[in-house]
């Protein structure tokens, strides 16, 4: 048993970081809608998105890679299986977006 | 483990068989219906062109209610439905499930020295799916409000509300089930052939020496897996727009002279999401012809492909810009000016590895030892729509160009021909190519022949003219001419023409095919002499392909006329000879 | 069949080369994951493209509806708790990827019991979260400040009244309910009227607007003279919601339902892989590879919900 | 009974067919010899028609340049399209010449090198250098395409509304309707929720008042020489605007605001005058003069809802619906007239302004 424990000590590990990252965002929100947090960082923009929002994007990937990397063993997987997996989506989603978003400001400009 | 024959019975060889050869039978045989049903429509919308207002016999073949009761007329939304379930039917059933599904099965195991499919299962199910897919949009042409008529591009809200349009009720509801089955059936072929493609190669058959038609079906198949899903969503929106009250494509809308409770949406996030797919599309369909060729050529000219290397790199880098030009068949919807230079700039880039295909092409032929079979016509032909059809896409996907011929003939006669000729061309030289090894007898040769250059000839004949009718200015999709365009009638004629004859001689193809299924001279084990794996197998077709242990390759695929070989051909299966260097 | 797969993996393998070292089978399961990724990219995209579009034109203000004031309820607690309940869902979530890890380890090391222990966990928590979902839906649906529609654009405005922060007069964001003084769990229809003149009895209250801006008693009515007010809003459906832009609503339901449809289809597959765990299947096989691969779904829809947590909860 | 023959025909046609194939395969298992296989003798005859059919191909494309070219879209009547015109032009030309020298080599060397028994092909699978060669030469060239492309294609759109001449087109199926903005050159608010087919059939805001001078008509009249932004709207599915003859081109989705500017250069009278027309307007008037006289009624009255006094037809610029919006597409259209401003001043004092017409406040 304390054999099992020891080698499983690693999913324990990622299990407190997840949850501690998703504490911090918690805790951001409510200082959000409570005032807490300073000015800038909840209403000063920065390409297109608050501050506060771009701390919440990068927690989130953190926490997507912990996800990904370890408890679906892609960390573990051979170099070229893992860029395989990842590239598409690395470079579709963000590509996809990124004409989505830049046609949804366009609509706004024109309806303006 | 030599021993493969189980007991099976009729259902299980014949119908839920799991065998990839049968399986792609089964894909040939409805797309080959299919592809006569989308032939047919068009033939009927073409008659409706030269003649309108007219009747004719062949719209007979459709339910009474298409017609003008008193004139016998084809209604007009009737001939929109006509040219929705064209496009829907030649895109998706013959050319991406008729041609990648048909020689993906067949060719990949065969071509790579795998028993079957990594999963043969799945591999059915996929099958099966594409099938039920089939039978609802064959019914949803008998509804009687009619099929989907908004155009294969099913753009919301024309088809989101029935009363802009009859077809956009049942019918349109159809078209997405049918649509939503048939992303499903080829997701699920999809995985199976790039995990089949990855891991069960035979030993020896390294990535550089796959044949181009698999590193053609492998990008085609990964296009498929990536841009598919976003069609599945994007209907599946569309799906609740439709039927559900939500407005995530619909905003600002009158209907029947009131205002609807749609606000917010956008149509244009659903050309964003259907383009995502769309444009990929083209090269699932493009690619595999591609592949085809090439291999066709090589065998037939006995010659090595030029530039093997090049040939790969170029199926690749047209996949990848394949996934980022979508913007262009959007250039006229009001999209962002900066958009619009992002994608003409990354469309026109496609340009360049399709001309390094053409050119390696023209080198192949080069001091061949040209075998003109029926295939191998067809491959040449393809060459050559390929290269008119491509041509013309400088106009298309150049931004400020595009402003007077977007959506008029012009486009139609681009695509027709280079992807949908190509393909086609590519798909008729597979059959008479690989027909040997599908049915262990030959597809009668003479027949071949005149279908060629009837084909070939009447295909130039439709789709060349309609150059000149967009650059006059006629938009596609019209059901008649407008009439102060009375001087391009005599054009709108000789397609007509073309195309009816055109249509004609492809009974001789169907002819020709089940004909041989059943009659035509036996098939030897290699008539083609070729070097690829499928040529190794015994001509009656076992279920694990070769009797006994597979096969080990030792060199690439297109060892013709090596220096120093007897023969003109050198199997991959053939060891190499002592001081022999690889290339 | 069976004979000729096992043919692929076992002796008449004759040594193709695998590059990514992995079973065709997990290989397909990871393909697939990307298809999936694409299909919820394509609604989070759409998603983003909708709040970016739901801006007034001239201000820049944000029309979208802030997501702290409508997820701010955690069951049997009275009061605004932002966010508590969807982090509790959160944890749910990310303890039963934890718990599916370990059944996936003690898989490899072949023992079974441990298997089946781990295996029960994550399927108990995946029907919580399930059960939470349905709860938190429930209350979506019923609301619980109700709005005001307008006729123009459709915009949604809420009621707001009169309060005293730190010593300074400003307004706070009220509810219909309070407005009108009745009970915001029962079921009431109020029309129109009633709530404009229960408006204009009670000069305290007044209304903000859908881009955060807050109007007094008499700044309303002015307000109402170009944008006149069309119904009362209680909860939220798929054609209007009280919260604001019904894109809001839209975009709510069809992606937490369709993650919810991922969760619930993988609660199903956990059991049939339960239920073959049990029977030694897998024991027999030599290998667990199959709870792995369930593994590979479970944890993608983990991931998933960190997308929609963040996107949907957070920003 | 008629398709019964039919059939009875194919179905002996069929027949015939299977017993001629059968003939001649037997005949040649008698000599022993496989009819499918390719022989050198099929190779010379195929490669012969492939030679005559391919240059044929050519032949036929050139001809058709000839034969058709007065029926294309005559030059660009507007400053933007006379650029799309010289880029058209350009790369046409750059196109014809690959095509030509691309489809002669594909012909030829099909017909050079059909197959001789015995004959051994080269053995050529690669040259890095060519390759390199023909993957640069490309690229440069549409190098040079894309840059002039993007220079045409940022004049064109980013063409801004100060000192135009704001009209407002408004699609429906299947009716185009303009607005033009009135003294103030500002549209009056619009929204879709105001809609009253009767009296407000533009959904346009009674309040505003930048709508009372507002002027609604339902043909478009352009002054020569002076800019115009279109600004598009759509009341249900999404249409096109498309002006052929100005290079314009724009939908209308309902949801969305569009625009195009530009700027018309030759009246509609100086089009009637040019050459190109006159012929593509003969070959028309030619077509009618076939007809009898109830024939010519019936058709120029369902057409273009004219009389047989009206003609010989003139020339109009027209605008065309051009994205597919359902059964009557095809004849969704609207004139537009390019005329000098004297006479643009006399039609648009005849025109309405809205205030007058429907909209009475509430």
């Amino acid at each position: 048993m304390s054999e099992n424990n020891k080698s499983n000590w690693w999913i324990w590990k990622v299990f407190w970081i997840l949850l501690g990252l998703t504490t911090v965002e918690v805790a951001l929100g409510i200082f959000k809608v409570n005032g807490f947090l300073p000015h800038a960082l909840v209403h000063d923009h920065f390409i297109g998105l608050k501050w506060l929002t771009h701390i919440f994007i990068i927690l989130t990937l953190i926490k997507a890679a912990y996800i990904v990397m370890t408890f679906m063993h892609l960390g573990f997987e051979k170099k070229s299986l893992r860029w395989t997996i990842l590239l598409p989506a690395f470079i579709l989603i963000p590509y996809l977006l990124f004409i989505v978003l830049s046609e949804a400001s366009h609509h706004f400009l024109m309806n303006g | 483990m030599s021993d493969h024959h189980h007991k099976e019975t009729f259902i299980t060889k014949y119908i839920f068989s799991q065998d990839h050869k049968m399986i792609a039978k089964q894909f040939l045989l409805t797309g080959i219906f299919m592809a006569l049903v989308g032939m047919l429509m068009s033939a009927m919308f073409r008659v409706q062109l030269a003649n309108p207002g007219e009747t004719s016999i062949l719209y007979n073949l459709m339910p009474s209610n298409w017609m003008d009761p008193d004139t016998g007329a084809l209604l007009q939304d009737k001939y929109l439905a006509l040219v929705t379930m064209h496009g829907t039917i030649l895109v998706f059933w013959v050319l991406t499930a008729g041609l990648s599904g048909t020689f993906a099965n067949f060719l990949i195991p065969l071509q790579i020295g795998a028993r079957d499919m990594a999963s043969g299962f799945i591999n059915m199910l996929s099958y099966w799916f594409f099938f039920a897919a089939t039978v609802v949009l064959i019914y949803s042409i008998y509804v009687p409000s009619g099929p989907a008529s908004a155009g294969w591009t099913i753009y919301p809200p024309l088809s989101a509300e029935a009363s802009y349009i009859e077809g956009s009720g049942l019918g349109m509801t159809l078209w997405l089930v049918s649509i939503t089955l048939f992303i499903v059936g080829s997701l699920l072929g999809g995985l199976n052939y790039i995990v089949t493609i990855l891991n069960l190669r035979t030993k020896g058959m390294s990535m550089k020496r796959l044949p181009l038609t698999i590193w053609a079906l492998f990008v085609t198949a990964i296009l498929g897996v990536l841009s598919f899903p976003v069609l599945l969503s994007c209907g599946l929106l569309l799906v609740f727009d439709r039927s559900f009250g939500t407005s995530f494509y619909l905003s600002d809308l009158i209907i029947g002279g009131e205002a609807a409770h749609h606000i917010g949406g956008s149509p244009i996030l659903f050309e964003h999401l259907f383009w995502f797919l769309g444009h990929p599309e083209v090269y699932i369909i493009l690619l595999p012809a591609l592949g085809m060729t090439s291999e066709v050529i090589s065998v037939n000219t006995r010659k090595p492909i030029f530039g093997y290397q090049a040939m790969v790199l170029s199926l690749l880098a047209i996949g990848f810009l394949s996934f980022i030009v979508w913007g262009h068949h959007m250039f006229m919807t009001g999209m962002n000016p900066f958009l619009g230079s992002v994608f003409a700039f990354t469309t026109l880039l496609i340009a360049i590895p399709s001309a390094i295909k053409v050119f390696n092409y023209l080198t192949t032929l080069w001091r061949g030892n040209i075998r003109f079979t029926p295939a191998m016509l067809f491959a040449i032909a393809m060459v050559s729509t390929f290269i008119t059809g491509g041509l013309t896409g400088l106009i298309l996907g150049n931004a400020p160009l595009d402003i007077n011929v977007h959506d008029t003939y012009f486009v139609v006669g681009h695509f027709h021909i280079v992807m949908g000729l190509s393909a086609i061309y590519g798909m008729l030289a597979g059959v008479y190519h690989w027909f040997p090894k599908m049915y262990g007898r030959m597809m009668n040769k003479n027949l071949g022949y005149l279908h060629f250059w009837g084909t070939f000839i009447c295909a130039y004949g439709v789709f060349f003219p309609m150059h000149f009718l967009g650059l006059a200015g006629l938009p596609r999709r019209y059901y008649a001419n407008p009439v102060d365009m009375g001087q391009i009638t005599d054009i709108n004629d000789i397609i007509t023409f073309f195309a009816l004859a055109g249509a004609v001689i492809q009974f001789i193809f169907v002819f020709n095919f089940f004909y041989s299924i059943f009659r035509g001279s036996p098939a030897s084990k290699n008539p083609w002499k070729a070097n690829t794996l499928e040529w190794t197998t015994p001509v009656e077709r076992i279920h694990g392909n070769w009797p006994g242990d597979l096969p080990e390759v030792h060199r690439w695929a297109y060892d013709y006329s090596k220096p120093g070989a007897e023969e003109d051909y050198i199997p991959q299966n053939v060891p190499l000879k002592e001081g022999e260097s690889e290339h | 069949m069976e004979e000729l797969e096992n043919n692929n993996h076992g002796e008449a393998w004759k040594g193709g080369d695998r590059p990514f070292k992995s079973s065709y089978g997990k290989l397909m399961m990871w393909f697939f994951l990307i298809t999936d990724a694409l299909t919820f990219s394509a609604f989070l995209v759409s998603y983003g493209f909708f709040r970016y579009t739901a801006v007034e034109p001239v201000t820049e203000k944000s029309l979208w509806p802030v997501p702290e004031e409508v997820f701010s309820h955690f069951p049997f607690l009275t009061g605004e708790h932002p966010l508590l309940f969807v982090a509790l869902m959160t944890f749910i979530l990310i303890m039963s990827s934890v718990t599916m890890v370990l059944a996936v380890n003690y898989g490899h090391k072949m023992q079974k019991k441990k298997v089946v222990l781990w295996l029960s966990l994550t399927i108990i928590g995946g029907a919580t979260f399930l059960g939470s979902q349905a709860w938190e839906w429930g209350h979506f649906i019923h609301g619980d400040k109700g709005a005001i529609q307008l006729n123009r654009n459709l915009e949604v405005v809420h009621i707001a009244k009169e309060d005293v922060i730190d010593g300074k007069d400003t307004m706070v964001l009220s509810s219909v309910y309070e407005l009108m003084n009745a009970d915001k769990y029962g079921h009431h229809d109020f029309s129109i009227d009633t709530v404009l003149n229960q408006l204009r009895e009670r000069p305290s209250f007044g209304i903000r607007l859908a881009n955060k801006d807050y109007k007094s008693n008499l700044e309303t009515f002015e307000y109402f003279e170009t944008s006149e007010p069309l119904e009362i809003i209680l909860g939220a459906g798929l054609k209007k919601n009280e919260y604001g832009t019904q894109d809001f609503g839209d975009c709510f339901f069809f992606i937490t339902g369709f993650h919810g449809f991922h969760v619930f289809s993988g609660v199903i597959i956990l059991i049939v892989i339960l239920i073959n765990v049990i029977k030694g299947t897998y024991q027999r096989r030599g290998h667990y590879e199959m709870v792995e691969k369930v593994g590979l779904y479970w944890h993608f829809v983990d991931l998933v919900w960190v997308f929609v947590f963040t996107f949907f909860y957070l920003v | 009974m008629i398709y019964l023959l039919i059939g009875g025909l194919l179905f002996l046609a069929i027949v015939t067919f299977v017993q001629i194939i059968r003939v001649s395969e037997l005949l040649s298992k008698i000599r022993n010899k496989d009819v499918n296989e390719v022989t050198e003798n099929d190779n010379n005859i195929q490669g012969k028609i492939l030679l005559v059919v391919g240059f044929g191909f050519l032949v036929f494309v050139i001809w058709q340049i000839v034969a058709w070219k007065h029926l294309i879209l005559p030059p660009a009547s507007s400053l933007h399209g006379v650029e799309i015109d010289s880029l058209m032009n350009t790369t046409m030309m750059l196109i014809l010449v690959v095509f030509f020298i691309t489809s002669i080599i594909l012909f030829f060397f099909g017909f050079k090198y059909r197959g001789i028994k015995g004959r051994k092909a080269f053995f050529y699978a690669h040259n890095n250098k060519l390759e390199i060669v023909w993957t640069i030469v490309p690229a440069i060239v549409l190098s040079g395409l894309i840059v002039s492309g993007l220079k045409v294609w940022d004049s064109t759109m980013n063409v801004t509304s100060e000192n135009s001449q704001i009209i407002e087109l408004h699609s429906r199926q299947f009716q185009w309707a303009a607005r033009y903005a009135g003294e103030d050159n500002i549209l009056g608010k619009h929204d879709f929720r105001l809609i009253d087919r009767a009296t407000n059939p533009l959904s346009l805001d009674k309040g505003d008042k930048y709508t009372i001078d507002d002027k609604i008509t339902n043909e478009v009249h352009l002054v020569v020489g002076k800019p115009v932004m279109l600004k598009f709207r759509s009341d249900d599915v999404i249409h096109s605007a498309y002006i052929p003859h100005f290079r314009v081109q724009m939908n209308c989705v309902p949801g969305v605001r569009t625009q195009f500017g530009f700027t018309p250069t030759k009246t509609t009278q100086e089009m009637r005058e040019d050459p190109q027309i006159i012929r593509q307007m003969q070959e028309l008037n030619d077509r009618i003069d076939a007809m009898s006289l109830i024939e010519k009624t019936v058709f120029l009255d369902e057409n273009f809802a004219k009389t047989v006094d009206d003609l010989p037809l003139k020339f109009d610029y027209q605008l065309l619906c051009n994205k597919i919006c359902g059964s009557a597409h095809y004849n969704m259209k609207m004139k537009f007239v390019v005329e000098t401003q004297e006479e643009f001043d006399t039609w648009i004092a005849q025109q309405k302004e809205v205030g007058g017409l429907v909209l009475t406040k509430k």
